[in-house]
C-alpha cells in the first residue's frame, strides 16, 4: 500500500469539506476520484500534498505517517501534484517552470533530469517550442501541459493529477490519458481526479465516488463505468 | 450541481452589539444617534477621569484627534475603497493648510471661511495633477511616487520664501465666531462630578487658547464628510471602486472606466485632506513645514490600516488610536514612540483585519451565518 | 440599458427563471442638468453611427486580423464574422489563438494588422470599458470574478456599465441615482434568477462553488446588456450532466435575443448548441461551417478532434 | 475662553499659598531634539534647588511641558499651562517654531515666558507683552559672526551655507548681507542630510578661505569632515547651534580650528555656577544651561517678592540684576539689553573661549 | 550648468560612492519585495544597526587615526564582519517577529506594512534610547562609551586617512572612493550570480508567484523567506560599512531618509530586479549630485523624486523592468 487515507476530515472554517473519508492507493495503481462540483476532490488532493491542514484522520505514505508533515517535505518523499487550475509560475519561463519540478529531487544535478526533460518535450512538443516564453502568457491548455510536465519532472512515486484534461482539446485529452497509462506502466502510481469520468474509469484500476465530502461508492474502474446509476450521474447520458 | 457545505459546530452566536443596534426600530436608532452626538460634543467639557488627557489640554487633543479622523476618512477613500496605496497624503493636507495661509495672511487677507473652499479646490486639483500621470503606474509603485510627492511638497515649502520658507506663515485668521453663551464644564477634582461654572467655554468663540469650539467645528465637518462618504460609497461609484480594487482588468472589461474612478478617488481624498489642512491652519494660526513631515503620512496610513481599511467606522477608530493614545500616555515620555511602535506591531498581529474589519469580511461572516441558519433549518425540517 | 422607463417589480415571478429580456436599444437618458465630476461618459452604439442591426445581419466582423507576440504569431490573417442572433462556435487545438481572438475583440490587445468591425465600424483603439459599453461582453477562461464582492454586487457592476451616476448625483440622492439604483437591482436580481443564482445573491463570489462561479460570470457579462456575449470555455471543469444543463442555458440566452460566441473544447456541447463553427489552428482559420460539416472535415479531425469513439457518437 | 478666577483657591494670601506656585519648563525634553531642552532644564533645576533651599517651607515646583520641539503640539501644551493657575511663569519655549505657535496664547492669558534659547529676531516683533528673552537674538549674533570673519579670520573669500531651517537660514542671511561682496558662493542643505558631495565640490571649487555654516551640529560634523577629506583647508565658522561637544566627537580631527560664535556666556565666566552645575550633573554646564538658570531665577525672584501670574509681567519688565550670564534687564520688546557675543574655538578636542566679539 | 561641466568628475565620483550605498540597501528592499510583495519598511533600521555595529567594533578594537596598513585592513574587515552579522541578525529577527506571525494569520498585505512601520519605530527607538535601556539593565558604567548621548550622532574614529590615488578631470579620487565603488559592485556581482545560480533564486521567485504551487515543488516557504531577509540584511551590513567610511557618522535615525532613497532606487531600477537595484542606486546617486549642482543642493531630494516620477511615466516598471510575473487577461 503506497498511500493510505484514514478517517480524514478537512474543514474550511466551519464548513466541512471532507467528512471521514478513507481510501487506499496501492503501488502501481491508477486510482480515480470522481464526483460533482464541490464534492471535495480537490480538497482531498490538497490534503494529501499537505496544503490543507487535517482536522481528523491520518495520511500514510510509503508506511510513514505524513499527516502533519509540512507540504514542502512531501515532494522529497516522492509525492508530486499537478494542481487544479494549473498553478504555473506565471512570471517564469517554461524552462524555469520545468526546472522547478526538479527542485526537490535528490538527483536534480544528474543526467537523469536531462532525459526526463527530453521525455516531457516529447510528450508536449509545444513546450519545447516555447521554452523561453513566460508561462503566464501561454494559453490555458498550454499551461495545463506545463503543469503536467512539471509534475512529471519531479519523477514522483505518487503522481496526483487534479483534472488534467481540463481545458484541453479533444485530441490532447486522448493523449493525456495515454500518457497517464504509460507512466503508470513505467511504475508511477497515479491518483487521478477527473470530470471526464468515462475515460478516467476506463483507464483506472480502481475508483472512488465522492459525494458531499463522503465516499459513497468504490469499485474497479470497469464496475463503476458500467453501473447505471454512476452512468446517469457522472458519465452523462445521451444528450 | 450539488453544492455541499456542512456546518459542524452548531454553536449559536449571540448577535453582537452591532447587529443588535441594527435591529432596533428606526426612531430609537435616531434617538441613540442624537444622544451619541451630544455626548461627543460635550466630551471636552465632561473632563471624564482617565479619558481626559492629563498632560495636555483635552480640547486641543480632541481637535487633533478630529483632524486625524477627517484625514483618515479622506485617505480611506483612496486606500480603503479604491485600493491605491498613498504614502504622501500629508502633501494634500499641507496644500490645504498653505492655501489658507497664503490667501489669508502671506499674500492676501481673505477671511478664513472664504479660503476653505479654495483650499479644497486647490487640493483637489493637486490630487488630479498628481494622479493623472501617475495612476497608471501599478500598485506599490504608486506608494513611492506618492511618498515622493509628499516630500516634494514639504521641501518646496521649506525652500520657497514665497511660501514662507522654514519660518512658515503666521497670523492666519481664525474662523468667524458668534459669541452666544457660555457652556460650563464638569469638575471631578473632589471625586464626584460637579458643574463648574468657573471654567467655561464660549459658544462660539474661536479664540487663541480655547480649542473646544474648534473641536466642535471639526465634529460638524466630520459629520458632513461621513454623510458624503456613506452616500457615495453606497452607489455605483463605490461599487466601481471596489471592483477596480478587486481586479482591475476584469472591471475594465465589465465597463468600468477604472482610470477615471481611481482619479476620482484620488481627487476626493485630496479634497478631504485639503479640508482638514484648512481646519488645522484656522485653528493654529501658524503653520510651518515642520508640521507636514513624511512621518505624518505614515501615521495617517497607520490610522486607516489599523482601523480597518475600507470600513469608515474602523478608520475613525484607527485615527483615534493613532492620535489619542500618544497624547493620553505622555507619561511614557521618551518611550512613547517605542511603545507606539510596539502597539502597531501587536495590533497588526492580533487584529490583522483591522480593529473593525472591513465590510467585506463582515459580509463574509454574515454569509456564513446565513448558511448556518439555512442548514439548521433544513436539518430541523 | 435595462428597461429604461418602467421597472419591473423585483421578484414578480419568484420560482421559474425569468427570461432576462433582451434590453432594447439604449434610450437617451433623461439628463439631470447637473454639472458634476462624472467619471465617465456613456457611449452608445449610435455613437459609432450604426443603428442596431437586424436579425441575421453581421454583428461583428474579424477582418484579416494578425497578432504577433515577438516571434509567436498568435493570430494569422484570421477572418470570420458573427451574425446577429446566432451561436458561433470557435474551436481549435490548445494555443490556436481562440482566447487571443477574444482579447482582440474586447480591446485587451490591439491587432498587429487587420481590423475588427463591430456594427460595420472598426473598433479602433477604444478602451476596454468603451467596447463593453458598445455591447461586447465576455467571460474569462480562468474565472475572474470580484472575489470579495457578493454575487449581486458582481452583477451590479456589470449593470452599472450603462449608468451615469456620479459623485454629485449620488451625494444628493438625485432622482437619477434612485432610478438607476432601483432598476439596476431589479435587473441584477432578474439575471441572477435567470442563472439560477437568486438564492446566492448575498454570497461572496469567492465562496461560491466552481460551477456557480462560472454561471455568475455569465450573469455579470449579461448584465452589461451586450449585443454579443463571448464565453471562454464556460464548461471547463463541469461534469457531463452539468454540461447538458449549460447547453440548455446557452440556448435560452440566444433565444432571449443575444448573440453568442462560444469557445469550448467539449465537442458534445459545441456540436449540440452552435449554429456555425469556426476552427483555428496555429492562429489560422482552417475551417468554417455547420457543426455537421466540421465534424467530418478531415483537416479538423486531424488537427483537433482526433479519432475518439465516444466523441464521435 | 476659560474665565475662572473663581476657580483659584480662595487663599491667595497667607503663608500657605506661597508653596503652591510652579514654574513651567517648555521645550523638547524627549525626542530627537531633547538635548538642548535638557541642558536648559538642568539649569532651571539648579535655580529651583537654590530657591527651595532658601525657602524650605515655601517650595516652588517645576512643571514640564514637553513639546518635543514640535509646533503642532505646542498650543495644547500652552493651554495646559495656562489652565494650571499655579503656574506663574514659563521658561521657554525653547525653539522659535514652537514659540510662534504657543506664545500668542501665553500673551492672551498674560502668562510670562522667558526664553533662554529661541533666537529668531522676529519673535520680539509680535507685540506679545509677556515675551522675554535672556540672550541676544540672531540679529546680534549674525553681525558678530560676520565681523569675526572679516576682522579676525581675515578671510577674503567666504562661502556661506545654511540648512534651510528658520534658525540657520536667518543667521546665514544676515552673515551674507554683512559680508557683502566677500561672499563667493552660497548653498542650502537640508536638515538630516548626511551626504554633502555636491556642496563640498562647490566649496572647494569656489576657492573660499572661510566657510560660514548656519545650522546645527548633526549636519555640521559630517559637512566639515567631508570638506577636510576633500582637502579643503579654510576656516570653518559656525554659530551656537553647533556649540556642542558632540560636534567635536563626531567630526574629530576635522573639527580642529572651527570657530563657533555664541551669544552664550562661557562657563568659566561664572565659576560658582559652573561648580554647582558640575556637582549636581557631573558635567560642565552646556549650551544655554546658564540662560536657563537665569530665566528661572528671574521668575523665582518674582515669587519671592510675592508676585503672582498677573503681577509677574511687570516684575520681569522692571527686573535689573546681575545673572550668571549677564546683567538681566529687558528693553521694551522683551529683549535683554546686555547682549554679548563670544567667540569659541575648537582646540585639542575642546571648545575653548577666545573672548567676546566686540 | 557651467559649474556642472567644470566639476563633472568630482560630482560623478561622489555621486557614484553615494549611489553604491543606495544600491546595496536597495537590494534588501528588492529581495524582500521580490518574495513577499512587501515594502520592508524596517529595512532602513537593519541598515542603521549595521552602522552601529561597525562603529562599535572599531571603538572596541581601539581603532584610531594613524594605524598601519595591516591594522586598517583588519579594522575594516572587522567592520564588515560586525555589520553584516548585526544587520543579518536584525533582518532575520524582524522577519521572525514582525512578519511571520502575520503570514500565519493570512493578513492582508497592507497590514504587514503597518507591522513593518511599527517594527521600524521600535528598532530606531531602541537605538535612540540605548543609554536609558542600558542604564536599566545596570550596565551603563561598562558601556558608557558606546551608549553615551544616544540621541546624538556618533562618529567613526578616523581610522582611514583618505588619500588621493589619482586625479581625473581635476578631482583627486581617493582610496575610499575607489574602495566603496569597486567593493559595492563586486558584492553585487557575487550576489547576482549567487541568486541566479542557486536554488534560492528560483525558490524566491516561485514563492513570490504562487506560494501553494511552490510548496508542491518542495520549496520551504518560510526558509526561503528567512534566507531572503538574511541576504538582504547582510547586504545592508555591507552598505553600512561603506556608508560609515564615506560619511563618517551615524545616528539612531540615520536609516530613515537613506531607506526612503534606497527604496526609490529599487523602484527606479525595477523592483524585484537585482541589477535594477544596482543601476537604480547609481542613477539616483548621480542624479542627486548633478541636480544639486544645477538647481541647488536644497532641491536634491526633489530632483530625486521628480526623476523617479518621470522615469516611471516612461518606463512604468522601472529602468530594467521588474522580474516579477504577471498573469494575463
Ligand atoms: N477556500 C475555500 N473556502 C471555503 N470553502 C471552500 C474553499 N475551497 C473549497 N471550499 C468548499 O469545499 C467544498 C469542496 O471543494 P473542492 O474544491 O474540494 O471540490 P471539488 O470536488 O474539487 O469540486 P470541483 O469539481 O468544482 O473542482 C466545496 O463546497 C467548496 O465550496
Ligand atoms: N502575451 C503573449 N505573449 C506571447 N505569446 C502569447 C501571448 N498571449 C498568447 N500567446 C500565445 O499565443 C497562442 C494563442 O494563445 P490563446 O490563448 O489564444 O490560445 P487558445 O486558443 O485560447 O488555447 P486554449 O484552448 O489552450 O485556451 C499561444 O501559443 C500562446 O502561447
Ligand atoms: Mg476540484
Ligand atoms: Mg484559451
Amino acid at each position: 500500500m503506497l498511500l493510505e487515507v484514514k478517517g480524514l476530515c478537512v474543514n474550511y472554517g466551519r464548513i466541512e469539506a471532507i467528512r471521514d473519508i478513507s481510501f487506499t492507493v496501492d503501488q502501481g495503481e491508477i486510482v480515480t476520484l470522481i464526483g460533482a462540483n464541490g464534492a471535495g476532490k480537490t480538497t482531498t488532493m490538497k490534503t494529501i500534498s499537505g496544503l490543507r491542514p487535517v482536522r481528523a484522520g491520518t495520511v500514510t505514505f510509503d508506511g510513514k505517517d505524513i499527516t502533519d508533515l509540512p507540504s514542502y517535505e512531501r515532494p522529497v518523499l516522492g509525492i508530486s501534484q499537478s494542481p487544479e487550475g494549473r498553478g504555473c509560475f506565471v512570471g517564469m519561463t517554461v524552462m524555469e517552470n520545468l526546472e522547478m519540478g526538479t527542485y526537490a529531487r535528490p538527483d536534480r544535478k544528474s543526467k537523469a533530469v536531462k532525459d526526463d526533460l527530453e521525455r516531457v518535450f516529447e510528450l508536449f512538443p509545444r513546450l519545447k517550442e516555447r521554452v523561453n516564453q513566460a508561462a503566464g502568457s501561454m494559453s490555458g491548455g498550454e499551461q495545463q501541459m506545463l503543469a503536467m510536465g512539471r509534475a512529471l519532472m519531479a519523477k514522483p512515486k505518487l503522481l496526483l493529477l487534479d483534472e488534467p484534461s481540463m481545458g484541453l482539446a479533444p485530441k490532447l485529452i486522448q493523449q493525456i490519458f495515454d500518457i497517464v497509462t504509460e507512466i503508470n506502466s513505467q511504475g508511477t502510481t497515479v491518483l487521478l481526479v477527473e470530470q471526464n469520468a468515462a475515460q478516467a474509469l476506463k483507464r483506472s484500476h480502481r475508483a472512488y465516488i465522492l459525494e458531499t465530502g463522503e465516499i459513497v461508492r468504490e469499485g474497479t474502474g470497469k464496475e463503476l463505468a458500467n453501473d447505471p446509476s454512476v452512468k446517469a450521474a457522472y458519465l452523462g447520458g445521451d444528450v | 450541481m450539488t453544492t455541499t457545505t456542512n456546518v459542524t459546530q452548531k454553536k449559536k452566536d449571540r448577535p453582537n452589539l452591532n447587529e443588535r443596534i441594527a435591529d432596533l426600530p428606526l426612531p430609537i436608532k435616531v434617538v441613540l444617534w442624537i444622544l451619541f452626538a451630544l455626548f461627543l460634543f460635550a466630551l471636552p467639557l465632561l473632563n471624564i477621569p482617565f479619558i481626559t488627557t492629563p498632560d495636555s489640554d483635552f480640547g486641543g487633543v480632541l481637535f487633533t484627534v478630529s483632524t486625524y479622523v477627517l484625514v483618515a476618512l479622506g485617505l480611506n477613500i483612496v486606500v480603503g475603497y479604491a485600493g491605491l496605496l498613498d504614502l504622501g497624503y500629508v502633501g494634500f493636507y499641507a496644500v490645504g493648510a498653505y492655501t489658507v495661509g497664503v490667501l489669508s495672511s502671506q499674500h492676501g487677507s481673505l477671511p478664513w471661511l472664504w479660503c476653505v473652499p479654495v483650499a479644497i479646490a486647490v487640493a483637489m486639483v493637486s490630487g488630479i495633477l498628481l494622479g493623472a500621470p501617475t495612476l497608471r503606474v501599478r500598485g506599490d509603485y504608486l506608494a513611492i511616487v506618492t511618498l515622493g510627492f509628499g516630500e516634494i511638497v514639504r521641501l518646496t515649502l521649506v525652500n520657497s520664501q514665497w511660501l514662507g520658507g522654514a519660518q512658515g506663515i503666521s497670523n492666519i485668521p481664525r474662523p468667524p465666531g458668534i459669541e452666544l453663551f457660555e457652556v460650563p464644564s464638569i469638575d471631578w477634582s473632589t471625586g464626584v462630578p460637579v458643574v463648574d461654572l468657573g471654567t467655561t467655554t464660549t459658544f462660539l468663540k474661536f479664540g487663541i487658547s480655547d480649542f473646544i469650539p474648534y473641536y466642535w467645528l471639526a465634529l460638524v465637518v466630520i459629520a458632513l464628510v461621513l454623510v458624503f462618504d456613506i452616500l457615495v460609497k453606497n452607489s455605483r461609484v463605490g461599487r466601481a471602486w471596489e471592483a477596480t480594487r478587486e481586479d482591475e482588468d476584469a472591471a475594465e472589461l465589465m465597463g468600468v472606466p477604472t482610470f477615471r474612478f481611481k482619479l476620482l478617488a484620488f481627487a476626493l481624498g485630496a479634497a478631504i485632506g485639503g479640508l482638514s489642512g484648512a481646519l488645522f491652519a484656522g485653528k493654529s494660526g501658524f503653520i510651518n513645514p515642520q508640521s507636514f513631515e513624511l512621518l505624518l503620512s505614515i501615521l495617517f496610513l497607520a490610522a486607516v490600516v489599523v482601523g480597518g481599511q475600507g470600513n469608515r467606522w474602523g478608520v475613525i477608530l484607527g485615527a483615534i488610536v493613532v492620535s489619542y493614545f500618544p497624547e493620553r500616555f505622555r507619561e511614557f515620555a521618551d518611550f512613547r514612540v517605542l511603545v507606539f511602535g510596539l502597539a502597531l506591531m501587536l495590533l497588526a498581529i492580533f487584529r490583522p483585519q483591522g480593529l473593525l474589519p472591513p465590510r467585506r469580511t463582515l459580509r463574509a461572516k454574515r454569509a456564513d451565518a446565513r448558511q448556518h441558519v439555512l442548514e439548521e433549518g433544513e436539518a430541523g425540517a | 440599458m435595462p428597461e429604461p422607463t418602467n421597472p419591473e417589480p423585483v421578484g414578480a415571478e419568484p420560482t421559474t427563471p425569468t427570461p432576462a429580456s433582451r434590453p432594447s436599444t439604449p434610450a437617451t437618458t433623461p439628463v439631470d442638468e447637473v454639472t458634476e465630476i462624472n467619471p465617465d461618459v456613456d457611449i452608445a452604439p449610435e455613437d459609432i453611427g450604426v443603428p442596431v442591426v437586424a436579425e441575421g445581419e453581421r454583428l461583428l466582423e474579424v477582418d484579416t486580423v494578425t497578432l504577433r507576440f515577438g516571434g509567436v504569431v498568435a493570430l494569422n490573417e484570421v477572418s470570420f464574422h458573427i451574425n446577429k442572433g446566432e451561436i458561433l462556435g470557435l474551436i481549435g487545438p490548445n494555443g490556436a489563438g481562440k482566447t487571443t481572438c477574444f482579447n482582440v475583440m474586447t480591446g485587451v490587445y490591439q491587432p498587429t494588422s487587420g481590423v475588427v468591425r463591430y456594427l460595420g465600424k472598426p473598433l479602433g483603439k477604444r478602451h476596454k470599458f468603451q467596447i463593453t459599453k458598445l455591447g461586447i461582453a465576455r467571460t474569462f477562461q480562468n474565472i475572474r470574478l470580484f472575489a470579495n464582492m457578493t454575487a449581486l454586487e458582481n452583477v451590479l457592476v456589470g449593470v452599472d456599465a450603462h449608468h451615469t451616476t456620479g459623485v454629485v448625483t449620488a451625494m444628493f440622492r438625485l432622482p437619477k441615482h434612485r432610478r438607476e439604483e432601483e432598476q439596476g437591482r431589479a435587473r441584477a436580481m432578474e439575471l441572477l434568477e435567470f442563472m439560477g443564482l437568486d438564492g446566492k445573491a448575498d454570497e461572496l463570489a469567492r465562496n461560491l462553488p466552481y460551477g456557480d462561479q462560472r454561471r455568475l460570470e455569465i450573469a455579470r457579462a449579461l448584465a452589461t446588456s451586450p449585443q454579443l456575449l463571448c464565453l471562454d470555455e464556460p464548461a471547463a471543469g463541469f461534469n457531463p450532466a452539468e454540461k447538458v444543463k449549460l447547453m440548455e442555458l446557452i440556448r435560452t440566452i440566444r433565444d432571449q435575443g443575444y448573440t453568442v460566441l462560444l469557445i469550448e473544447h467539449d465537442m458534445k456541447l459545441v456540436m449540440g448548441v452552435t449554429d456555425r463553427i469556426v476552427v483555428l489552428e496555429f492562429g489560422r482559420k482552417i475551417a468554417e461551417g455547420s457543426p455537421a460539416e466540421i465534424r467530418d472535415n478531415p483537416a479538423v479531425i486531424a488537427a483537433y478532434l482526433g479519432v475518439d469513439e465516444e466523441d464521435a457518437s | 475662553t476659560t474665565g475662572g478666577t473663581s476657580n483659584t483657591p480662595a487663599a491667595s494670601g497667607g503663608a500657605a499659598a506661597c508653596g503652591d506656585y510652579k514654574i513651567g519648563m517648555f521645550g523638547a525634553l524627549t525626542g530627537p531634539n531633547a538635548n538642548l531642552g535638557i541642558y536648559i532644564q538642568n539649569g532651571v533645576n539648579l535655580a529651583l534647588d537654590d530657591y527651595n533651599k532658601k525657602h524650605p517651607d515655601c517650595k516652588v515646583t517645576l512643571e514640564n511641558y514637553d513639546s518635543q520641539g514640535d509646533p503642532t503640539q505646542a498650543p495644547a501644551l500652552a493651554k495646559k499651562a495656562i489652565d494650571d493657575k499655579k503656574v506663574v511663569g514659563i521658561v521657554g519655549p525653547a525653539f522659535s517654531g514652537e514659540s510662534k505657535a504657543a506664545n500668542p496664547a501665553f500673551a492672551e492669558a498674560g502668562l510670562v515666558h522667558i526664553t533662554p534659547s529661541a533666537t529668531n529676531p522676529a519673535l520680539a516683533e509680535n507685540g506679545w507683552k509677556t515675551f522675554f528673552r535672556v540672550l541676544g537674538n540672531d540679529a546680534t549674533q549674525g553681525p558678530a559672526a560676520a565681523k569675526y570673519i572679516k576682522d579676525t579670520v581675515k578671510a577674503t573669500k567666504v562661502f556661506v551655507i545654511d540648512d534651510a531651517s528658520e534658525y540657520g537660514k536667518g543667521l546665514a542671511d544676515i552673515v551674507r548681507q554683512d559680508l557683502g561682496s566677500t561672499v563667493v558662493g552660497n548653498d542650502t542643505i537640508q536638515q538630516k542630510q548626511t551626504d554633502f558631495g555636491a556642496s563640498v565640490t562647490k566649496v572647494t571649487a569656489s576657492g573660499a578661505d572661510a566657510l560660514f555654516f548656519g545650522g546645527y551640529s548633526p549636519e555640521a560634523a559630517p559637512l566639515i569632515k567631508q570638506l577636510r577629506d576633500a582637502g579643503w583647508k579654510g576656516t570653518f565658522v559656525v554659530a551656537d547651534g553647533v556649540k556642542d561637544q558632540s560636534f567635536i566627537d563626531n567630526a574629530q580631527a576635522a573639527a580642529e580650528g572651527t570657530v563657533i560664535t555664541c551669544p552664550c556666556v562661557p562657563a568659566d565666566v561664572a565659576p560658582d555656577f559652573q561648580a554647582a552645575y558640575k556637582a549636581k550633573f557631573n558635567e560642565d554646564p552646556n549650551t544655554y544651561s546658564g540662560e536657563g538658570y537665569d530665566s528661572a531665577t528671574i521668575l523665582l525672584d518674582g515669587i519671592a517678592a510675592g508676585k503672582d501670574r498677573a503681577t509677574m509681567v511687570d516684575f520681569v519688565k522692571a527686573y535689573d540684576k546681575p545673572g550668571v550670564t549677564k546683567q538681566l534687564k529687558f528693553d521694551a520688546k522683551g529683549e535683554v539689553t546686555d547682549v554679548k557675543v563670544f567667540a569659541y574655538k575648537v582646540e585639542g578636542g575642546k571648545i575653548v573661549s577666545v573672548g567676546e566679539i566686540k | 550648468m557651467q559649474f556642472l561641466i567644470d566639476n563633472f568628475w568630482a560630482l560623478t565620483i561622489t555621486g557614484l560612492t553615494l549611489g553604491a550605498v543606495y544600491a546595496l540597501v536597495a537590494l534588501g528592499y528588492t529581495l524582500v519585495y521580490g518574495v513577499l510583495r512587501l515594502i520592508n519598511f524596517a529595512h532602513s533600521e537593519v541598515f542603521m544597526y549595521g552602522t552601529f555595529a561597525a562603529l562599535w567594533v572599531v571603538m572596541f578594537l581601539g581603532g584610531k587615526a594613524g594605524g598601519g596598513t595591516g591594522q586598517v585592513i583588519f579594522w575594516i574587515a572587522m567592520m564588515f564582519v560586525a555589520a553584516m552579522t548585526m544587520s543579518g541578525l536584525i533582518a532575520v529577527l524582524l522577519e521572525r517577529f514582525a512578519y511571520r506571525p502575520l503570514r500565519k494569520r493570512n493578513a492582508p498585505p497592507l497590514i504587514a506594512l503597518i507591522s513593518a512601520i511599527g517594527a521600524s519605530f521600535v528598532l530606531a527607538e531602541i537605538m535612540g534610547l540605548r543609554e536609558k535601556i542600558v542604564a536599566w539593565v545596570g550596565l551603563e558604567d561598562n558601556l558608557r562609551a558606546y551608549v553615551r548621548n544616544s540621541r546624538n550622532a556618533v562618529g567613526l574614529p578616523d581610522i582611514v586617512a583618505k588619500e588621493p590615488v589619482f586625479t581625473i578631470g581635476g578631482y583627486a579620487v581617493t582610496n575610499v572612493d575607489i574602495f566603496v565603488i569597486v567593493g559595492a559592485i563586486t558584492i553585487m556581482v557575487i550576489l547576482d550570480q549567487f541568486v541566479k545560480r542557486s536554488r534560492l533564486g528560483r525558490g524566491i521567485r516561485a514563492v513570490a508567484q504562487d506560494p501553494e504551487a511552490a510548496a508542491l515543488m518542495g520549496v520551504n516557504r518560510d526558509r526561503v523567506i528567512q534566507v531572503t531577509f538574511l541576504v538582504g540584511g547582510v547586504m545592508a551590513g555591507a552598505a553600512a560599512v561603506f556608508y560609515l567610511l564615506r560619511i563618517g557618522i551615524t545616528r539612531y535615525d540615520a536609516g530613515f531618509l537613506l531607506g526612503v532613497k534606497a527604496f526609490t532606487a529599487a523602484v527606479l531600477g525595477g523592483i524585484g530586479n537585482l541589477r535594477g537595484a544596482l543601476l537604480g542606486g547609481f542613477v539616483l546617486g548621480l542624479a542627486e549630485n548633478y541636480g544639486s549642482a544645477i538647481v541647488g543642493t536644497e532641491w536634491k531630494d526633489v530632483v530625486a523624486f521628480v526623476l523617479l516620477i518621470v522615469i516611471l511615466l516612461f518606463r512604468p516598471t522601472g529602468l530594467l523592468g521588474e522580474s516579477l510575473g504577471k498573469a494575463r487577461a
